[in-house]
């Protein structure tokens, strides 16, 4: 991955966020505090600006840039999370690493590592892990990442607000499932 | 009784006001603490931030904190700002209030840290 | 999902910025829910009486009540005021803002109070 | 015990708790909140008002009126124990149990049962409980009651906020025993 195709990539990111941004805040009312959509269209916002005032002279600086932009600006879970994603992919560039696939695995194991989850806990985690595995495999398709994001549905979230409604939480998707998903899809736009 | 010399307290809420309100509870018995708190947003909005966190634990006199808060994502971003900050947190995944004021009562008679931990310990919750 | 319809919620903090602050983290989960809020004593002092407590509950919709406390005074002039209303109060000698907050959300998705109750067995405290 | 006596004993006490207001707060900042001396002077003028305005027509009117405004004014702990006492002793004028010693038992027990505290917890029980059992032997008398009090200066608190200073607490007095201690001597002043 280069400079100019991460640009691109939260570019198209951004606009995704914006036109999704109801349904994203939707998804997080029925089972958490209904603030998802709004969390994601502020930290893209920050993350456009950071990145137009401080334009990135590599890959790792890039990363880094988005990351501390969605550290202090997403002001819900989504932000440590996704911010330690990017801060794991701006230290994997700076070693070299830049090949998507390692790229999504160094995401997928911070944003696990932060918030404690597991695959099958009904969060994030559950699309950034398989979706790390699926690059690897050279599988990291629309269809795949939808089929992850979809498998959050039927379970019962163990991690983050929509745990505390134990059973009651099976049936909707996980909004951050959802978001990231959409992550996914731009960044497959963006380096096709 | 002298208050604690070492260590010191922040606080850390989606809600500025449940911060503010803590922080009136405390002061009754522990008016001498180093005591800072973050709650809501940087912008004042419910919810959290690490950038909101960090300016807490740089406010704060002392080097050796102990950090309570209410809900997960305040515990992610604080294991965040570890990375971030050259002072020392102890976080503690216990009953915020009433963790917060135990602890507040006892810096302020002066007892340290290890010897606060244990009476933290029956108030753990999985957070 | 519709809030439970026969339950409600009372808080009785000894500062009103803690009920204050705790009810909007509670309103952003659970909107629809009967919530009223005895923060500090009834001259607005910090302190908790049983007049202040006795008219959060006559002032809340529902005559089945769950109630979340900060402090051992507000628990016993809870006791002292279940004589003094017709309104059945549980209450809870739990975390008070995790399980305040664990139990509105149950009531926001509609979970009768009997079925909240296990999930806040584990956040139980010596209060 | 009659009307008029109920009525001094309120004045002495009143008079007493104005008197202590600084020494009382400072008993409580030493182990509590510091608010003892004003919670029970808040309380005491309350009481004097009730009084006043509700000219009280028997003994368990008496002991109604001031249960009520304990009740609704100290706003500490001390609110809902003192209040408690007061509406026991009242129940117990009702029924005609109007000696001293009874009145003092029926008070002691509403206080222990209210606040779950026991002889030795370090609080205002280490008072009523033993002092209750001096009068029915024809024991009370200020010196016993000043026994009372000190005892509780060694002990280690395991009720109230006290409590939460664990070892910290011992070598103080506590606040609502030297409070208590005052009540009960000003009960036997009013009716010597
Ligand atoms: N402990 C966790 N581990 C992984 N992901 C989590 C965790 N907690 C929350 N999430 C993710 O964050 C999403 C919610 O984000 P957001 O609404 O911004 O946070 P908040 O719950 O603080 O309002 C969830 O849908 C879930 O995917
Ligand atoms: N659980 C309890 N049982 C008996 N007495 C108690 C209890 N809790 C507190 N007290 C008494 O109340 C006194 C403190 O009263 P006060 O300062 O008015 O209350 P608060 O602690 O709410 O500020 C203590 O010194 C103690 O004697
Ligand atoms: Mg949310
Ligand atoms: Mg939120
Ligand atoms: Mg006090
Ligand atoms: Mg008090």
């Amino acid at each position: 991955m280069n400079v100019e195709q991460v640009e691109k990539w939260m570019t198209l990111y951004q606009a995704e966020v914006e036109k999704n941004k109801d349904y994203l805040s939707q998804l997080d009312t029925d089972i958490g505090d209904g603030d998802h959509g709004n969390n994601m269209a502020r930290g893209m916002t920050a993350v456009a600006d950071g990145l137009e005032k401080d334009k990135p002279a590599d890959l790792a600086h890039a990363f880094q840039n988005i990351a501390m932009s969605l550290i202090s600006k997403v002001g819900g879970a989504a932000g440590p999370l996704y911010g330690t994603a990017f801060l794991e992919m701006a230290k994997a560039a700076k070693s070299g690493g830049t090949d998507i696939p390692n790229l999504l695995q160094v995401a997928a194991d911070g944003v696990a590592k932060r918030g404690g989850a597991k695959v099958g806990d009904k969060t994030m985690v559950d699309v950034w892990e398989p979706a790390a595995k699926d690059a690897q495999a050279g599988q990291l398709n629309d269809a795949n990442i939808d089929k992850l994001v979809d498998a959050t549905k039927p379970l019962r979230a163990l991690k983050g607000r929509a745990s505390y409604l134990g059973e009651r939480s099976i049936g909707h998707l996980d909004p951050g499932a959802v978001s990231t998903g959409m992550l996914l899809k731009t960044l497959l736009q963006a380096t096709a | 009784m002298a208050a604690n010399e070492k260590t010191g307290m922040v606080l850390v809420s989606h809600v500025p006001e449940i911060v503010a309100g803590i922080s009136k509870l405390i002061r009754q018995v522990a008016p001498d603490i180093a005591l800072t708190t973050a709650g809501g947003t940087s912008d004042g909005d419910i919810g959290t931030d690490a950038t909101h966190i960090l300016k807490a634990i740089d406010e704060n006199a002392k080097d050796d904190l102990m950090v309570f808060y209410d809900l997960g994502s305040a515990k992610m971003n604080l294991d965040l700002v570890k990375d971030m900050t050259d002072k020392t947190l102890y976080r503690y995944d216990v009953a915020f209030i009433e963790g917060a004021y135990t602890a507040a009562a006892l810096l302020q008679a002066g007892v340290k840290r290890e010897d606060i931990e244990p009476q933290l310990q029956p108030m753990h919750l999985d957070k």
